[in-house]
C-alpha cells in the first residue's frame, strides 16, 4: 500500500543529502572540535560554518547561535536561563495557554521555584490579545515567551508586534520558533526577538540537534553545566554530524524558501476547501489566514481523534491529533481548549501536517478517503444527532462554550 | 515501548466492529463514560427469558474503546445475564489479548456498560 | 601522511555498520515513535530493543534505561533530579575532586542554590578513600556521585565499595561512568548503583545520545521538561536513529568486550613501557593498575602539553593534554593538581587514549616520534636541568606537594 | 571557531623557530611568565654599541608562547634598543598574522620579555 505521510510537524525525514553527508562526519571526519590536533581542526570550521547558516536563517549573528539538542533544550535553557539570571530583577514571566509543554512544563516548575507565570489566553483562531500582554506587564516582568506558530493549529502570533511592546519596556522576548523556522520569515532584528529556539527534524535535519538564537548582551545562565562547549554556554560534547547537518537543512531552508513554501500553500488551501465542502458538522482549527503554510486542522463532531487516526492509518494517510488516547492522558489538546472547544470537539481532532514531498495526488486521494471513514465513525457514534434509527438520539451540544 | 501496541485482535475488533447499530425495540440500554473524557459506549440489549438475544453497541472513543465494545458483545450475545455479569473489563481485555497499560482505565469499559444495560433491563422488570 | 589517532577518550568515530543503519532511520525509517500511525509504529519497536540492549550491558532492566543527548546531559540529571527531588530529605551531596566538569559544575551551581558539597580528595593515584567517603557522610546526605573511572588519568575507583557504604547508609549512588562503558565491566545490581551516565560517542555510538540509568524506585525529578517522552522523565522528539545506534554499540560493547580489551591492555602496556624506557624525568599518572584499558597518561618535565600535541600533531599523532591551553583557561588540569601534582609538571601532561582500531606499529611509530620531540621541546625550555650550556641553570622543582 | 586556529604563520615559528638557546656570554637577560601558568620566557641579547647583535630565546609554554618567542627574536635582531623597545606583544602576535583570542593574554608575553632583557642591559650597564 502506497504511505502519505502527513505529520511533518511532529517530524520530518532527514533530506538524503543532508544524511549522506552526516555518514561522513560520523565516520571519517569524527573528530572532536575542541581537540588541538587534526582531528578535530579540520570539523572545526564546518561547526562554524554551521552556526553561521543557522544565525543567516533569522537574521542572527553566528555568534548569538548556540547548539542544543533540540527544541525543547532550547525551550528549557531559554526560561530556566533567563529566570535564574534575572531574578534579582523580577520573577514575572508572560507565556501562553497554548505554548507547546516544553515551554508550559518548564513554566510551571518555575512557579514551584517561586516565579509567577501568566498564562495569556487567546481567541477561537489561537491569537493572542496585545492589550492582555500589555496589561499583563508588571515591573516584575523579566521575559515574555510567545511561540511564533502553533504546532497544533498553525495559528502564527503577532510576533513583531510583540517584540515591539518587550522592547518598550525593557523585558526580554523569547519566541518558540520551532515550528516556523523554514515555513515563515523570521528577522530577529526587525522583529526584536531576544531569544529564539529551534529544532533540526522540524525543517529535514537532523533530529536531536537544535539551537538557540540568544542576543548578544541578553544575561542569561547556562543550563546544561559541564565542559567549556559553546562558549560556556552549553557544556557536552559538539554532536557535529548533527551540527553539519542541521547547518545544510538551514541553507535548503533559505534556498527552497519562497517555492516549497508556495507549494504547502496550494496544497493545504485545496485539502481545507475540499474538507469543507464534503463534510458536515467541521470546525477548521486555527487562523483561517495567519497559519503555517502546511497546517490543516479539523475536528470532525461527534467522532474521537484515535479512531480517525487509526482508520486514516489502515488507509496509509499518518496523521495526527490532539487527542487524548495518544498521550497517554484523559485530557484533550490544551491548545483547543484554549482556543474555547468543549472537549467533545476537542477529541474529534485531526492535524495533517504537509511537507514538501506531498503531491496533489496525495490530497486528492485523502479527500476520497477521509469522508468515509467520517462517516464510519459517525454511523458508530452514539452522539451522532442523525443515528442509524433515523432520528435524532441526543440533541449535540454546540462547539462552544460561549 | 511495544506495549503501547494494539494486538491484532484488537484492530481487527476496531476495523471490523461486531454488532455496531441500535436496537429499536431493545429491552435494556446502558450508557457510561462522558465526551470530557473522550469515551462513550452505549449497548442495547434484547433480553428474552433471562438471556442476551441480541446486543449492540454505539461507541464514541478510541481504537480501544470500540473494540472493547465490539468484544464485549461478541462475549455475552446468546449468554444468560448471570453469565454476562460475570464478565468484566479485565476479561474484555483478555479476551482481546491485551491492551496498551495507558488504555486499561480510561477506554476499557464495555462491561460496566453491558452491565448497566442488563441493570436497566432488571429495573424495568421490576416496575 | 599516515595519521593514528589516539584520542578515544575524547570521542571515537561511530561504527560504520551503526552509521549506516542510522542513514535508514533518517532518510525511511524517521517517524515519531509517539505518534499514532505506522511511522511511529514502525520504529517503537527498535527504540525500546536499544533500551534493552543498553539495559543488558550494566545488568539493568530495560524500564530503568532514559535516553538523553549525551553524558553532560545524564550527570545534570543525575544530580540536579536527584536534589531537588530529595531536597526535603537533605541538602548534602558527596562527591570527588576529579569528577568531569559536567559534574563539579553542576555541583557547583547547586552549591548556589542551597546544597552543600564535599568535593573527596584522592590520593596520588586518583583513587578515593572509602574512609573519607564513610567519614563524609551527615544525615543530610542524599547522594552519592562518583565516577567509574576517570577520563584523564583512567583511575578505577572502587565503585562496588562505595556501593556498599551508599547502600548501608540509605543515600543514592550515581556513577558517571561515561569512561567506563565498554571497557570495564558494570553491573548496575552487584555494584548497587542507583544511578548512571553513559555517552554513546565514547565507545563507538553515535554523538548527541546518552542515556541514565535510573534504578526503579528511586526518587528523581525530571530535568528537561516539555512532552511526554521517555516516560515523562526526559522530553524531546525522540532521536531515533542515534537511539538504534546506541543501542547497536551496547550490542557490539558486549560482542567484543573480552577481545577488544585485551588488545587494549597489550598496547597500553607497551607503550606504557616503551616509554619508561626511553624517556627521562617522566611521571605516569593514574593508577598503575586499576586502570582503563586504553588510557595512558604521562607527564614530561620542563615542557608545555599544547606544544607537545602539536608537536605530535605534526607527525601525525593525534592525543590530548590536560594542559591550560587546551582547554583557554589557565589553570591546569584539575586532576592532575588533585593527585599532587605541581602547576609545573602538571601542565607538562599527554593522554593518549587508544581504541579498537590502534596497532602495534601506532605504538612503535610513537614510540620512535615521541623521545624525539620531548628532547627538542627540553631543548628550548628554560625549566630543563639540563640546558644547552651544559649546566644546571635552574634547580627543578619536585614532582609533588609532599 | 577559526578564530581559534594557529595561523601558518605560527605554525612555521613554531616549528622551525628561529634563534632558539642561550647566549653564553650574554649581556642582558630577561624572564618573564611562570611555570604556574604555564609559560616561561626567558630571553638573552648580547648588545654592542645599542644595537641588538645577538638575541636568543628559551620558552616553556604552548605553541604560541614559542611562536612570539621566536618571533620577536626575529624582530629585534639588528635592531637599536630604541626600536626594540617600541615593539609591543600586539605588534608580535600581528607579525604572525594574528593570535586566537585566548592566546593573547597568557601566552603573548615575548616582547615583555624582550624588555626585561634590555633592561637587565641597561641596568647593568648603569653599574
Ligand atoms: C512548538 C514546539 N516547541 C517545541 C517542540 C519540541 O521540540 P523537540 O521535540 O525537537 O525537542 C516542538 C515539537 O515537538 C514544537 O512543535
Ligand atoms: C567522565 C566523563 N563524564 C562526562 C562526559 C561528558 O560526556 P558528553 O561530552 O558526551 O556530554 C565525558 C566526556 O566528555 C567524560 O569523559
Amino acid at each position: 500500500m502506497k504511505r502519505i505521510y502527513f505529520d511533518h510537524a511532529a517530524t520530518t525525514p532527514t533530506d538524503k543529502t543532508i544524511a549522506n553527508t552526516m555518514l561522513e562526519y560520523m565516520t571519517t571526519k569524527f573528530g572532536n572540535p575542541s581537540s588541538v590536533h587534526s582531528f578535530g581542526r579540520e570539523v572545526r570550521k564546518e561547526v562554524s560554518e554551521a552556526r553561521e547558516n543557522i544565525a543567516a536563517l533569522i537574521n542572527a549573528n553566528a555568534n548569538e547561535i548556540f547548539f542544543t539538542s533540540g527544541g525543547s533544550e532550547s525551550d528549557n535553557f531559554a526560561l530556566k536561563g533567563i529566570a535564574f539570571a534575572n531574578k534579582n530583577k523580577g520573577n514575572h514571566i508572560i507565556t501562553t495557554q497554548i505554548e507547546h509543554h516544553a515551554i508550559l512544563h518548564t513554566c510551571q516548575w518555575l512557579e514551584k521555584q517561586g516565579f509567577e507565570v501568566t498564562y495569556l489566553p487567546v481567541d477561537e483562531d489561537g491569537m493572542i490579545s496585545l492589550d492582555e500582554l500589555k496589561a499583563a506587564i508588571t515591573d516584575k516582568t523579566i521575559l515574555i515567551s510567545i511561540m511564533f506558530a502553533n504546532n497544533e493549529v498553525g495559528t502564527i502570533e503577532p510576533i513583531k508586534e510583540i517584540g515591539a511592546i518587550a522592547k518598550e519596556h525593557g523585558i526580554y522576548f523569547h519566541t518558540d520558533a520551532v515550528q516556523a523556522v523554514a515555513n515563515v520569515e523570521i528577522d530577529v532584528q526587525d522583529m526584536n526577538i531576544d531569544l529564539l529556539s529551534l529544532s533540526g527534524h522540524k525543517f529535514y535535519g537532523p533530529k536531536g540537534i537544535g539551537a538557540i538564537y540568544i542576543r548578544r548582551g541578553v544575561k542569561i545562565q547556562a543550563v546544561q553545566l559541564g565542559g567549556a562547549q559553546e562558549r560556556n554556554m552549553r557544556a557536552g560534547t559538539e554532536n557535529v554530524p548533527a551540527i553539519v547537518g542541521l547547518g545544510m537543512s538551514a541553507v535548503i531552508a533559505k534556498r527552497d524558501f519562497v517555492e516549497k513554501n508556495a507549494h504547502l500553500v496550494a496544497l493545504r488551501d485545496k485539502l481545507i476547501k475540499g474538507i469543507q465542502e464534503q463534510i458536515p458538522d467541521i470546525k477548521l482549527n486555527g487562523h483561517p489566514t495567519k497559519r503555517l503554510p502546511g497546517n490543516v486542522n479539523f475536528s470532525f463532531r461527534y467522532i474521537e481523534g484515535e479512531s480517525l487516526l487509526l482508520s486514516l492509518d489502515m488507509k496509509g494517510i499518518a496523521a495526527s491529533s490532539g487527542s487524548a488516547c495518544t498521550s497517554g492522558s484523559l485530557d484533550p489538546s490544551h491548545v483547543l481548549l484554549a482556543m474555547g472547544l468543549i472537549h467533545e470537539i476537542a477529541h474529534g481532532s485531526l492535524r495533517i501536517s504537509l511537507g514538501r514531498d506531498n503531491t496533489e495526488e496525495d490530497i486528492a486521494y485523502t479527500l476520497e478517503v477521509l469522508p468515509q471513514i467520517i462517516a464510519r465513525l459517525r454511523s458508530m457514534s452514539p452522539l451522532c444527532a442523525e443515528n442509524s434509527l433515523g432520528v435524532t438520539a441526543k440533541e449535540c451540544k454546540t462547539c462552544y462554550k460561549k | 515501548m511495544s506495549t503501547n501496541e494494539y494486538t491484532e485482535k484488537v484492530m481487527d475488533h476496531f476495523s471490523n466492529p461486531r454488532n455496531v447499530g441500535e436496537i429499536a425495540d431493545a429491552n435494556g440500554v446502558g450508557e457510561v463514560g462522558n465526551a470530557k473524557c473522550g469515551d462513550i459506549m452505549k449497548i442495547y440489549l434484547k433480553v428474552e427469558d433471562n438471556v442476551i438475544k441480541d446486543v449492540k453497541f454505539k461507541t464514541f472513543g478510541c481504537g480501544a474503546a470500540i473494540a472493547t465494545s465490539s468484544m464485549v458483545t461478541e462475549l455475552v450475545m446468546g449468554k444468560s445475564l448471570d453469565e454476562a455479569l460475570e464478565i468484566t473489563n479485565q476479561a474484555v481485555a483478555e479476551a482481546l489479548g491485551g491492551l496498551p497499560p495507558v488504555k486499561m482505565h480510561c477506554s476499557n469499559l464495555a462491561a460496566d456498560a453491558m452491565h448497566e444495560a442488563i441493570k436497566d433491563y432488571m429495573s424495568k422488570q421490576n416496575k
